[in-house]
């Protein structure tokens, strides 16, 4: 069924890259991109118009990958589908064998380059999982009609421990695994003190058993990078610490891949984390690297 | 109330197009409580108007009349009375009474408001949207903090990944709803209403759901009264 | 081209200040307080032929009203608004602040914006006693 | 008959002066406050209901003990001065040994000036002090210790007479007291001297109680440490935003003794003016129809003297109105207006003013 | 004949003239200067650009209804040379360019004020030898007329220094007392200046920080701002050089001579000249400075005469004298 559930479910720690959609009707780079991580990552994201940007749809990305032997993992945001159009795109993605559906609030139209555009929020990501959950439990559609068959689906959400209120994102985490989300994707992690505070109050109730947590990872390419990171993209915290190192360094890209592979070594000690998701946006060729540097693949 | 703000003078100006005889329409409720369409603001236009027909010698005439509410057929018919010399109606009223005195009137009736919200004065001069009207009101669940009207993305189980210090992610001087709804709940302390999950809405009641009319059987009059009443008139 | 006129709104406490500057070509309209003019006042004055309008109060803080001045520089800054929508220039509209012995600002604003009337000539108002 | 309003020297003088002036002075004070018994002056201990009216005929409301009675006075002096704060501090506070004028103590004295909101004349009051202790024990050795020495005016010569007397002055910021030992850095010199100090005066913060009391019930504003906002230099010298209210004591203004005694002379003479000249302003009128009860009157009055009647209808208190025409420029529905004053005439007076310019 | 006699008109003659006429009093007011006003005259407003109450538009305000009373006589230039009589019935005699003349008055109001120390007594500062050094009333005037420059070289000044306690706190130049007003009037005048000319380096040389109202840690604030140094220390002597040179001994004891522009010194107050000859002719006493003492009835004294103090305080104690000599009126009939 879904591979990347088989990995998770054997406690073998998983890892997950991404890659974004070209603006382009051909998805040659997507099947470029997904050759080249063909053996070492476990699944790979395909964003669904991210940051309100269009781009080739997240479900032609999953089959390009999929045709390539590489698992895809489809985002679904509840800014474009109401809740027809996202049923019937799951159901679609399931006969085609895209098992591992990830739920996504979605970035406001405001930030893309469609600021005139309606958004739909029919639902939020919460209520977009119950929706798939009972579809793949009961076999129905949210409101009742029974379908024929049952979509097999492997229920992802995203978690951003460094947003705000912070006591209360361990609580909403709870309703997403209520909701019925099976794994996790969480922000990219820069700030380890904070990220480790959460997952201590995570295992503190118990969550950690119940769904499967990846620490989301980002490598950074320049300091103007680390800086449009930390002041443009929203819900993301950068110590002031790494962002000098950032600055100081001779060779900004080595010190980027090193500050990742430090997160990650910290990131492979903390209780409850069951893999690690890779976001080398636009530069999806270092991952192997990445991988090799911090010896995940056993 | 309803919150509107008075177009761009240049915009009015590109309306009302090489029309001669205007009579601004003024409203006395929410129009003039949110200083956009009352008397005051019917003057300064139509000083304005007069200024720039002088400006450009096009000798325009311009009337004002202002009535306690656009959107009431008797009202609107007296301004659609008013206006029998003159070529078009610029009603300063909200989006409402625009279109109640154009079902009376004889001349075009062009808005000179854009009509924005439903909310409430923060302060003397701002006006914040409350209230999306979505016709089925859970704001008990909510700590009497809509998501809908307030959320950016009304999202009904948030806060999403962007909130940052309470302010939302696409304006840093608008509130994010769901800051505010956990603070809230917080301070009333019934923070455990925010572990149940709110299930997905029923939009039918919203205008997604069409044009809504509302109904008050015990008031309406019966046929044969309506034929006495206008019998008689 | 001196016939350039100019009004200039003063209130009650300043009323003495600029009749004792006694400015040529000038029109006085003293009202008691500031705070009674609003976008109308000043627009009307355009309309009927002035060429530039000064609103002379008192120094912020010290209106007998306390609330006079600031009210007026509300107004001023949105009728400018409008007379550039309209397609007269901002700079013909000035609000000074006062205080009875500084008589001295009032005269030189009152030169530049002479200059400014100059430069700028008539807003060739229709309906306007020329 | 003037009120005049507060237990403390300012209105004594106040009170005093009044009667000098021919007129007939009421002292009203609350009932938990203390005040200095004056022969010939009528104090009223209460609490001040309402005050309405205008400059020249005032109608105060005042329960006395549970009794309600109406007074009508020509004017107001608000004479409240400000009391020292009780504090839990150990040391003696400068104004209970004030009347204790034969303090003997042959050791180490020091007072220490550095309260937050001290008053005004609390230097010159120490230095003072400091002299008579020194007269009367030689043989001690007084410390004043202060970031400022604010002696002003002719006090500077107690200053001077101070120090000739060997009273050692000391400006320091930080100082540190603790269990009967004393740190003071110099702040000039940065030097550090230890004190053990035998007896420690310090001088107190001046707080005014009730101040919010008083203004709600003459509907003056506050400023924000809770001292009465003075009417605006325009106004002139001791007055009040309200006409007919006057201002003097230090509960407004941080005053000397001298000039609490001429700033509440002038008040009471003001006041003794103003009752004789009964003041007629024409307040606005709100006609009702029009009103849309948007409270933009309400909120851009500075006087308090529009509110909103049970009718749910704008509507201005004739007392407070001072004819400034603020909220009848912003009226959105246009619903204010004066006797005489409203948008046509305002129109009209533009169009006569510029059209004899044209002439 | 007039009810009161009003000498000085300045801010205290001209508020109790005010404040009589206000009762219906007939009063004259007799002023040695050609012009009306006195100290207060020619004070240029502090507003920056928000109003720091420095109460200079009141004595502007006052003057001006005075000149529309009808109760009101306004003499100028004329000196008051003696005065004899008692409580009740005073004769004045006048001497003006036009000779000596008697005026019958009920009640004396003394106003007389108190001039500015001149700046030229104390040679230290070098008032008279260098242009650059100005005392505040010379900046003053400087300022009324709009256009701020260096003396000497009719630049706009870069630097200015403000020296406190001139003429004020001084045993040796006969005030040993403190001027009270100096401190609050430099700083409002400093941040005038500054709104002037935003780029200003200012230096404050003060003694002792002595507010008016409670502006306790105003200066210490306003030290903090850019381009504002404030220095606690009594400069020792001004060294005329191409710029004037500051000698002053730091609070670290260090002797530093530091060049301005514009060295500005905040004169005090000096007592009235010859009170004590009509103190004694109208009944009253002087204290040892030659300030008047305010005491008895028929003749009152207000203003700077009685002791240095600030335009608002004057003009409360024109209206007290004017409330006593109404009262003193109201018991003769």
């Amino acid at each position: 069924m879904s591979h990347l559930k088989d990995v998770l479910e054997s406690g073998k720690f998983a890892v997950t890259a991404e890659i974004s959609p070209p603006k382009s009707a051909s998805c040659e780079t997507i099947r470029k991109k997904a050759a080249m991580l063909k053996d070492c990552v476990d699944a790979v994201n395909l964003t669904d118009n991210q940051t309100a940007i269009v781009r080739i749809s997240s479900f032609a990305s999953s089959l390009a990958c999929l045709q390539e032997g590489v698992e895809p993992i489809l985002q679904m945001t509840c800014r474009d589908r109401n809740r027809i159009a996202m049923q019937s795109d799951v159901l679609g993605a399931s006969a085609f064998g895209i098992h591992n559906v990830m739920c996504l609030s979605g970035d406001h139209q405001s930030f893309g380059n469609q600021k005139e555009a309606k958004n739909v929020y029919d639902v939020d990501s919460i209520q977009q999982l119950m929706i798939f959950n009972k579809m793949r439990l009961e076999g129905q559609v949210w409101g009742g009609d029974e379908l024929k068959e049952k979509p097999e689906l492997f229920l992802g959400a995203a978690a951003n421990p460094f947003a705000d209120p912070f006591e209360f994102r361990v609580q909403r985490l709870a309703k997403k695994i209520a909701a019925g989300a099976d794994f996790i994707q969480t922000q990219a992690v820069f700030d380890i003190e904070r990220f480790r505070e959460f997952m201590s109050s995570v295992c503190d109730r118990g969550l950690d058993k119940k769904v499967h947590i990846l620490a989301g990872v980002m490598p950074l390419k320049s300091y103007n990078m680390a800086e449009h990171m930390k002041n443009n993209v929203s819900g993301i915290t950068l110590p002031d610490g790494m962002i000098s190192r950032m600055k100081s360094a001779a060779d900004p890209k080595e010190e980027g891949l090193a500050i990742c592979n430090e997160t990650i070594e910290e990131i492979k000690k903390i209780k409850g984390v069951h893999g690690v998701h890779i976001m080398a946006i636009s530069w999806e060729s270092v991952v192997p690297r990445i991988i090799e540097d911090a010896d995940l693949r056993d | 109330m309803i919150i509107a703000e008075r177009k761009p003078i240049s915009e009015i100006i590109s309306i009302i197009g090489n029309n001669k005889k205007i009579l601004i329409a003024g409203c006395r409720s929410c129009a003039s409580v949110c200083m956009a369409g009352g008397d005051r603001e019917v003057a300064t236009l139509s000083e304005a108007l007069g200024l720039y027909s002088d400006l450009n010698s096009l000798g325009w005439e311009i009337s004002e009349i202002s009535k306690e509410r656009q959107c009431e057929k008797e009202w609107a018919r007296e301004i659609a009375e008013e206006a029998s010399s003159a070529d078009v109606i610029l009603s300063l009223g909200c989006g409402v009474g625009v279109q109640f005195i154009q079902e009376v009137s004889g001349i075009p009736v062009f808005p000179g408001l854009n009509t924005s919200n439903m909310g409430g004065p923060e302060e003397q001069g701002i006006y914040l949207e409350k209230c999306g009207g979505c016709g089925d009101c859970t704001l008990h669940l909510t700590g009497g903090i809509c998501p809908i009207a307030r959320c950016s993305k009304s999202m009904l189980n948030g806060p999403c990944g962007g909130s940052q210090n309470g302010k939302c992610e696409i304006n840093p001087d608008t509130q994010c709803a769901w800051d505010a709804i956990y603070q809230n709940l917080k301070r009333l302390n019934c923070l455990e209403m925010l572990s149940e999950i709110i299930p997905p809405k029923n939009w039918i009641p919203s205008r997604s759901g069409g044009p809504r009319k509302i109904i008050r059987k015990e008031m309406v009059l019966s046929e044969d009264e309506k034929k006495i009443k206008e019998g008689l008139e | 081209m001196n016939d350039c006129s100019i009004l200039i709104i003063c209130c009650e406490k300043m009323k003495e200040t600029v009749e004792r500057a006694s400015l040529e070509n000038s029109a006085v309209l003293a009202l008691p307080c500031l705070g009674r003019i609003d976008e109308a006042v000043i627009l009307r004055a355009f309309r009927k032929g002035a060429d530039a309008v000064i609103v002379a109060g008192c120094v912020e803080g010290n209106c007998k009203y306390n609330s006079g001045n600031y009210q007026a520089r509300r107004c001023v800054n949105e009728v400018r608004d409008i007379l550039e929508e309209i397609g007269i220039s901002g700079e013909r509209l000035e609000i000074l602040n006062l205080s009875p012995n500084q008589a001295v600002d009032l005269v030189n604003l009152f030169e530049n914006m002479k200059e400014v009337v100059l430069r700028l000539g008539h807003p060739d108002i229709l309906g306007a006693e020329r | 008959m003037i009120l005049i309003v507060g237990g403390g020297k300012s209105s004594e003088i106040a009170a005093e002066e009044v009667i000098r002036q021919g007129a007939v002075p009421l002292r009203l004070v609350l009932p938990e406050e203390t005040f200095s018994f004056l022969p010939d002056v009528e104090t009223v201990k209460g609490r001040l209901l309402s005050f309405t009216g205008v400059q020249g005929n005032f109608q105060a409301e005042i329960e006395i003990d549970r009794e309600v009675k109406k007074f009508n006075v020509g004017a107001a002096v608000i004479a409240v001065d400000e009391t020292p704060k009780v504090s839990d501090t150990d040391c003696i506070t400068l104004s209970s040994i004030l009347e204790n004028n034969y303090l003997k103590c042959s050791g180490t004295i020091v007072i220490l000036l550095d309260a937050k909101k001290p008053s005004r004349a609390s230097h010159i009051v120490a230095v003072e002090k400091a002299i008579e202790i020194k007269d009367n024990n030689p043989d001690c050795r007084i410390y004043i210790i202060t970031p400022e020495v604010r002696t002003f005016g002719l006090d500077e010569l107690e200053y001077c007479k101070a120090q000739k007397k060997g009273i050692i002055f000391i400006r320091a910021e930080d100082i540190k007291h603790s269990s009967g030992k004393m740190k003071v850095t110099d702040s000039p010199s940065g030097k550090v001297l230890d004190i053990t100090p035998d007896l420690v005066i310090t001088d107190e913060e001046q707080e005014v109680k009730n101040a919010a009391l008083w203004a709600k019930a003459f509907s003056i504003n506050l400023y924000e440490d809770g001292h009465f906002r003075l009417g605006n230099v325009s106004r002139g010298p001791v007055t009040s935003m309200r006409n007919g209210v006057f201002l003097c004591g230090t509960a407004s203004r941080a005053l000397l003794p001298r000039e609490m005694d001429t700033s509440a002379r002038a008040a009471a003479t003001r006041a003794v003016t103003a009752s004789q000249t009964p003041l007629m302003l024409n307040s606005a009128e709100v006609d009702e129809e029009k009103c849309a009860s948007c409270m933009t009157c309400v909120r851009v009055c500075l006087f308090h003297a529009p509110s909103i009647n049970e009718k749910g209808k704008s509507e201005i208190c004739r007392d407070l109105c001072q004819s400034c025409g603020l909220c009848v420029n912003l009226c959105p529905a246009s619903a204010i207006s004066f006797k005489g004053v409203s948008r046509i005439e305002l129109r009209n007076a533009v169009d006569d003013v510029l059209r004899c310019l044209h002439e | 004949m007039y009810e009161v006699g009003i000498i000085g008109g300045g801010a205290a003659g001209l508020a109790a003239a005010l404040e009589l006429s206000r009762r219906r009093v007939s009063s004259v007011v007799i002023d040695s200067d050609k012009h009306i006003g006195g100290l207060s005259r020619d004070l240029c407003c502090k507003a920056n650009p928000v109003c720091q109450r420095c109460d200079a538009c009141s004595p502007v305000d006052i003057r001006r209804e005075v000149r529309k009373s009808p109760f009101v006589t306004l003499i100028s230039s004329s000196d008051v040379i003696d005065a004899s009589g008692g409580p009740g019935a005073y004769t004045l005699s006048l001497q003006s360019s036009s000779g000596i003349s008697e005026i019958e008055v009920k009640s004396v109001i003394v106003a007389i004020g108190s001039p500015t120390f001149d700046a030229a007594r104390d040679a230290r500062y070098r008032y008279s030898d260098c242009a650059d050094v100005l005392t505040s009333r010379d900046l003053e005037t400087m300022m009324i007329s709009g256009n701020i420059s260096v003396p000497s070289t009719g630049k706009t000044p870069q630097s200015l220094a403000v020296i406190q306690c001139v003429g004020s706190r001084d045993a040796k130049h006969g005030a040993p007392y403190c001027s009270k007003v100096c401190c609050k009037y430099s700083l409002k005048l400093v941040k005038r200046v500054r709104k002037e000319l935003p780029e200003i380096e200012v230096t404050f040389f003060y003694r002792d920080w002595r507010p008016s109202d409670r502006e306790y840690d105003k200066l210490a604030e306003y030290g903090k701002e850019k381009g504002v140094h404030v220095v606690r220390s009594r400069p020792a002597e001004v060294i005329i050089g191409s710029r004037p040179l500051v000698r002053y001994a730091t609070v670290e004891d260090e002797v530093r001579e530091d060049p301005f522009d514009i060295v500005v010194l905040a004169v005090g107050l000096q007592p009235p000249q010859n009170s004590q000859k009509l103190a004694s002719s109208l009944g009253m006493e002087c204290n040892q400075y030659g300030f008047f003492i305010k005491k008895g009835e028929g003749a009152y004294a207000a203003g700077c005469c009685t002791g240095p103090k600030d335009i608002r305080e004057s003009v409360e104690e024109g209206i007290a004298a004017a409330g006593k000599a109404a009262a003193f009126l109201e018991g003769l009939q």
